[in-house]
């Protein structure tokens, strides 16, 4: 079984993608296996999904990555305690111990090193804009993560506001900061989806005080920019969907053999930069 | 009857009421005894319901006092009033049209048992109340569903539950037949013997010149006379309603038939009616009679697309068929609608919307052209003595000023078939008369025209030929010289049987 | 009159509609998994099905009446929300125990009908379109949940949470609480419906509410009354809620509104008001619930298109319903 | 009876209300920030406006004559992705230029009419309530956008996306074309609505059905047009939207559905139907965009509490409207 929030973002659309494709390809590889993939909009509703896998299909492993983590422990930990194999991706449980396996990016560590590149990239300080995710502990990790690495280093914050990890709403909110602030340094956007709609909105309205755009999470239309050298998107810095189909393959590996694939696998945030870029260039993922 | 000197039980003195800047009752006196029926009576807009609302606790009076018991009061409220024992039905049907029968009665004074309704009680004394009316639907019945005069029977039992003094009815009798009708003033003889006081209002002089023992009549708002009924016959009544003298109601039947208009054979509604025929001509006048429930209504509107029927019909010879009713009207047919308040008029809107409504096409020239709607509403205003204020919705004009309002909306269309149906319910009989004149002018100029009533009068006196129906079936017709009210009643009851004069359904 | 004559079976036929409807998604779902009639599966369904059941039968009372509410979502994740944050707070004196359990219970019943009184006041008293009043609502409460849980999580202690879980997952003779509220609920809601005065005035108001005024009906306490009901409701389905998540997020409750209203108009009730049924407001909810279920137990679909299958069969399941209604 | 008493004032303060509450508004902003009054952040507000605005206006129409439609914020989406895919698939064939470019606003237009006619037949034909079939309509094109997508984005060609660009972003004497366009929309709207008999058909159906289908109105059809149109005015809206960000993904259009209707409701249209007001809606639509406008220039509020202020704002402004209605 794989549970997964919906695609209503860029981020976890890619991870959507990645679920499918992993699933439609281990299927054939191991015929002996059965997957069952559900995606949900709320924790809720994941926890509907998880317990219909439990009472209806007989699962023998869990793939979740959790919507939220505390909702999500009571549910897994039931899951686990009935003898499936669970493994958790991407947001730990709120109890430790619960899960087989982990595997997970590094939400404050992807802060860090968006803030550790900005600190580098504007030396001598200035003034920045942020826009944030969703309203969730993801989002609260992550800014909190740039804020301590920028601390001290002369770049200031002057204004901060959701995107929600939406094109839209991040080109409404930039033009809004764009008329409010005459001077701009650079942004932060914090995801590539919102870098998308700081982008428009700077081009559109002709600004040249900004001197960069600072994304996340690695989409394929930003590595292109920074493989390409382009100076507003010098960087990104990765939060891979594909993380999923690590714990969906492994989780695979673990039920058909008797290879060790319990613990813990944290794949650190990396900084993109035009030197290393080709490494992270999926053409065919839709993220 | 009880002697006019006992203390009035609730008396209006020097009522004056105004809508903004509109004063529609000008100080008026009337006082109500117990024991004894009161007439009402005026004409359209005289401001007769406005009075009784006033009375019953519906809208404060502007100036002047109200007195209960000859003590000066103010009635807050409908539930004030109705403590006091003053129960009002409305001129408009005032039922809520998805609950049931029962429901509706008991709407508000449930019966309860500790915390449940006790449906059985409930429904048993709505049963009595129905019987004591001859109603004979059922109290589960949605009202949606029931024909006009079950409503009123419906609102009528609804007042009799209350624990009444004084029991006001605005126009009950409208659209009742007369054997209906006579049971109201069986129940209301009842009432008055019990010590209640009754005050009603109706268009139909003879019952009024029947059952009232007090008599007030107003004109534009104000008290014109009042006394007792004894001292006036219909005709002074009419007279002083109207400030004119009334001579003949209906018009000389001098039209001269013309080309053929409208052949109709083996018509029907299925389930309503069926194997219809007539004809019509130009500058006719076909009546239709029958009882309640015997399927006029709906056999005409399946003729103008607004019910699915069958069978042939012919306009100036051609075959047509007609499934909606803008087809009809395309052929030159109108229907007006004998319930105004919910399919003839768009209550919250104003005169001119529902004026031009069927007739926009007429007022569009690529735009609407407003001044020529203004300058049509001024001409229906004129032609049809349409009273009341223009600046606020129709559903606050009195019943008869919307009645012309929807005649003077169908005309609009200058349809060459008119079916009207119940045409002069509740309006005034000077009105009456000028609506009467108004259906033959249309006919001397070439119309077709039927009219569907339920008041033999009005068939007799208006029409050229009168087809009678009997359970959607076709048992007569009659020319104008051979019709009488026996010959009618004979053919819509089936001849000589003692069948109940309500068809049941 | 044929008008009359068809009124009959067209009541039956939106009677047996969503039954019928029901009946159906239930075949499909046991062809497709044997496991679909096992105890755990319908328990489980039950079970979920209580929180928005519990609301969609406040809900039909309120949409009865004439009135409507979008808010019921983001109120009860403000109210477990504010029911977290008081067990937390009280839980270092007060210990964990029965008692803080219902002290968190009765915030969350007080809070529901707080919400429940200023919806109603505002609808009633200002005269406000129930639409934008609980549109402005559901704004505020979504908000003030992000607010207090500082844009994260709002978390029940955990000792707390294995102590109350039981409300959730505990019941009597194999039944869980949630299905035994949800099942007294439904029974008093139609009771209250179909036998008591209030609920023939709520009809009344729904249907013309200057007729029920003219028949001495207090219109706006019982329209105040009923969004108060709902509040009580959206109360009692939080305290269910929270035992099962033991959370509280920006993400909690969204577009649960939709889902009771849905159900409420699925099962039969009328959006314009004048006439409800809180049992088939229950079929309603089985229906929502049970396309999800059915969803998740077969793959054939691609899950982008689970939103589109789900659409698809609310659109059918009234089209049964409402099939040989003329034009 | 005092309702009538008051009715004139009553229009009066309904017809004054949202243009006081707007000036409020503008006074606010100014005052907190000497940009809002800039023709840039003018400009940025008035295009951002005006896809929901197109949108608005057409919803308009559908409420006036009794209907819902809570399907336009999805169907946005399902259209941009077509759009956008549709031009991607050509571009190898047609190149890029202006035939390109009219395709793509073709194949819009003609979705937006499929998606109108599709929500309006079913609701005319089969009788079902709008609420039931556009709820379903909303989730199958949701769902289809993601299924098209591919669970991500779809983007339009880069070459593509720079030459279709001017049609957001330029414009004639510095007024962008949105701008343009929705001027355009709610002149021949409001025109529509008041000068016209469809508008008055509208009225009446919302009004009365019965009365208007007495009244020889073609109901259904009129119904129909109102859903086609509102299509339409989406596959317009759509028009605008594309070459803004070039892309399309399951989060377009979220939400856009009560965005619409909130800012018809502002503006003092009627939910029940009957009375409708194109300009109203204009403003209702910019104290919408403004409010969020004005909370993206300060920030003395949490930007957790935006949607609490959004919320309050919307309740307020109708509040002010109707300050003098009767209980
Ligand atoms: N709410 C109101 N607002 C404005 N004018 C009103 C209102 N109610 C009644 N009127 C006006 O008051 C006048 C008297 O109306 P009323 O209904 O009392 O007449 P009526 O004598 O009952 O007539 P009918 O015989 O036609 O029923 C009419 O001109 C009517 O238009
Ligand atoms: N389904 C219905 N809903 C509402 N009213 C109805 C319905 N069916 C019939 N009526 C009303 O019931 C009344 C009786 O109708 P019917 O056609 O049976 O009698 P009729 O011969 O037209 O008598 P009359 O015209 O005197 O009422 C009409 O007023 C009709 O409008
Ligand atoms: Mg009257
Ligand atoms: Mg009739």
């Amino acid at each position: 079984g794989v549970s997964i929030p919906a695609a209503t973002h860029g981020w976890a659309g890619g991870m959507n993608y990645f679920a499918q494709t992993t699933v439609d390809r281990l299927e054939e590889t191991y015929p002996q296996l059965d997957f069952v993939l559900a995606t949900a909009s709320d924790p809720a509703r994941q926890v509907n999904d998880i317990e219909d896998m439990m009472a209806t299909r007989g699962i023998d492993a869990l793939v979740v990555l959790p919507f939220e983590s505390e909702p999500l422990t009571g549910p897994v930990m039931a899951v686990s305690d009935a003898g499936v194999w669970v493994t958790v991706v991407d947001r730990g449980l709120a109890v430790e111990g619960i899960e087989d396996l982990y595997v997970a990016g590094n939400n404050p560590d992807f802060g860090r090193v968006s803030g550790e590149y900005m600190v580098s990239a504007m030396p001598e300080g200035g003034q920045i804009v942020v826009l944030r995710g969703i309203p969730t502990t993801i989002d609260n990790e992550r800014v909190e993560g740039f804020q301590a690495a920028i601390e001290g280093s002369g770049i200031e914050i002057i204004g901060m506001e959701h995107g929600n990890w939406n094109r839209d709403t991040s080109f409404t909110v930039m033009q809004d900061f764009l008329s409010r602030h005459p001077q701009i340094d650079a942004v932060w956007a914090s995801d590539d989806d919102m870098a998308v709609g700081v982008l428009a909105a700077i081009e559109a309205a002709g600004r040249s005080d900004i001197q960069f755009v600072l994304g996340g999470a690695g989409m394929k239309e930003m590595i292109q920019r920074v493989m390409e050298g382009d100076t507003m998107i010098p960087a990104d810095v990765t939060y891979p969907p594909s993380m999923i189909a690590t714990a969906i393959e492994l989780t695979a590996v673990g039920l058909v053999s008797s290879a060790p694939v319990s613990g813990e696998f944290i794949i650190g945030s990396v900084l993109v930069t035009q030197d290393n870029a080709e490494n992270f260039y999926y053409p065919d993922s839709p993220f | 009857m009880g002697g006019a000197v006992t203390q009035p039980v609730l008396a209006l003195n020097g009522v004056s009421r105004s809508f903004g800047p509109i004063e529609v009752l000008h100080g008026v006196d009337i006082a109500l005894h117990p024991g004894r029926v009161h007439a009402l009576i005026g004409e359209n807009g005289a401001g007769k319901s406005t009075t009784m609302k006033i009375m019953a606790g519906y809208q404060p009076a502007s100036s002047g006092t109200i007195a209960v018991d000859g003590q000066t009061r103010t009635l807050a409220s409908m539930g004030e009033a109705e403590a006091l024992g003053i129960s009002m039905i409305h001129q408009e049907f005032n039922l809520a049209e998805q609950l049931s029968v029962e429901q509706n009665i008991f709407l508000g004074r449930e019966l309860k048992r500790g915390w449940l309704l006790d449906k059985a009680a409930m429904r048993a004394k709505t049963r009595e109340l129905l019987d004591r009316l001859q109603c004979d639907v059922s109290p589960d019945r949605i009202v949606s569903t029931l024909s006009n005069s079950d409503k009123q029977m419906v609102e009528i039992a609804k007042a009799l539950l209350r624990d009444i003094r004084v029991l006001i009815m605005d126009e009950p009798t409208a659209v009742l037949t007369r054997t209906e009708t006579d049971i109201l003033l069986g129940q209301v003889r009842r009432l008055r013997a019990e010590g209640v006081a009754v005050l009603f209002t109706s268009h139909k002089l003879d019952e009024v010149a029947e059952i009232a023992d007090d008599l007030t009549i107003m004109r534009d708002g104000a008290v014109v006379w009042t006394g007792p009924t004894a001292q006036m016959n219909e005709h002074q009544m009419a007279e002083a309603m109207v400030g004119r003298e009334v001579s003949d109601l209906y018009p000389p039947k001098d039209g001269t038939p013309g080309e053929m208009m409208l052949e109709v054979s083996d018509f029907g509604v299925p389930g309503y009616s069926e194997g219809i025929s007539f004809t019509l001509r130009r500058g006719e006048i076909l009546g239709v009679a029958g009882l309640i429930g015997s399927g006029r209504t709906e056999t005409f509107e399946g003729l103008a697309g607004l019910r699915r029927a069958e069978g042939q019909v012919r306009i100036k010879g051609q075959p047509v068929t007609i499934r909606h009713p803008w087809e009809a009207l395309q052929h030159g047919l109108a229907y007006l609608t004998e319930d105004r308040k919910t399919r003839g008029l768009l209550l919250d809107k104003g005169m001119g919307e529902n004026l031009t409504l069927l007739a926009l096409w007429k007022f569009t020239r690529g735009l609407l052209d407003k001044r020529a709607e203004a300058a049509a509403l001024e001409t229906a205003i004129a032609d049809f003595d349409i009273r009341g204020s223009q600046a606020v919705a129709v559903g606050q004009l009195s019943g008869g000023n919307q009645q012309k309002l929807l005649f003077a909306k169908t005309m609009l269309a200058d349809p060459e078939i008119v079916v009207i149906d119940e045409p002069t319910r509740g309006i005034d009989i000077g009105t009456k008369q000028q609506m009467y004149q108004f259906i033959r002018q249309l006919a001397a100029s070439g119309r077709a025209i039927v009219v569907i009533s339920s008041e033999m009068q009005e068939v007799i006196g208006l029409a050229d030929r009168i087809l009678v129906l009997r359970r959607g079936q076709l048992t007569g017709t009659l020319d104008g010289a051979e019709a009488t009210e026996d010959a009618i009643v004979r053919l819509a009851m089936g001849v000589g049987a003692a069948t109940p004069e309500k068809e049941t359904v | 009159m044929s008008a009359t004559a068809t009124q009959p079976r067209k009541i039956q036929m939106s009677v047996i509609g969503p039954v019928l409807a029901l009946i159906l998604l239930i075949i499909l779902g046991a062809l497709m998994n044997p496991n679909f009639l096992g105890w755990n599966n319908i328990s489980n369904v039950l079970s979920r099905s209580a929180f928005i059941g519990i609301i969609a039968v406040g809900m039909t009372f309120v949409i009865t009446a004439g009135g409507l509410d979008l808010s019921v979502g983001s109120s009860a994740a403000f109210i477990a929300g504010l029911m977290i944050l008081v067990m937390n707070t009280a839980l270092p004196s007060m210990g964990v125990g029965v008692p803080i359990v219902l002290l968190g219970m009765a915030v969350a019943l007080v809070a529901g009908v707080a919400v429940g009184l200023i919806n109603g006041l505002l609808i009633t008293k200002l005269g406000i379109e129930a639409f934008i009043v609980t549109l402005g609502s559901m704004g505020i409460y979504r908000s003030l949940v992000t607010w207090l849980a500082d844009g994260g999580t709002l978390s029940l202690d955990f000792s707390l949470r294995s102590f109350y879980q039981p409300v959730y997952y505990g019941g009597v003779f194999g039944v869980s609480w949630p299905i035994i509220v949800f099942a007294v609920v439904v029974v008093l809601g139609e009771i209250l419906m179909r036998s008591t005065a209030f609920g023939r005035h709520c009809a009344a108001i729904g249907s013309n509410d200057q007729v029920a005024r003219y028949s001495s009906v207090r219109v706006a306490r019982v329209r105040l009354a009923t969004y108060v009901m709902l509040g009580v409701l959206v109360g009692v389905a939080t305290i269910m809620y929270v035992p099962r998540l033991g959370s509280a997020s920006a993400s909690t409750g969204l577009l649960w509104e939709l889902e009771a209203i849905a159900a409420v108009i699925v099962g039969g009730t009328m959006l314009k008001g004048g006439f409800g049924r809180v049992w088939g407001t229950v079929i309603g909810v089985l229906i929502l619930t049970l396309i999800g279920n059915i969803l998740n137990l077969t793959d054939f679909v691609s899950p982008y298109l689970n939103g589109a299958i789900q659409g698809a069969i609310i659109v059918l399941a009234v089209v049964l319903q409402r099939a040989n209604k003329p034009a």
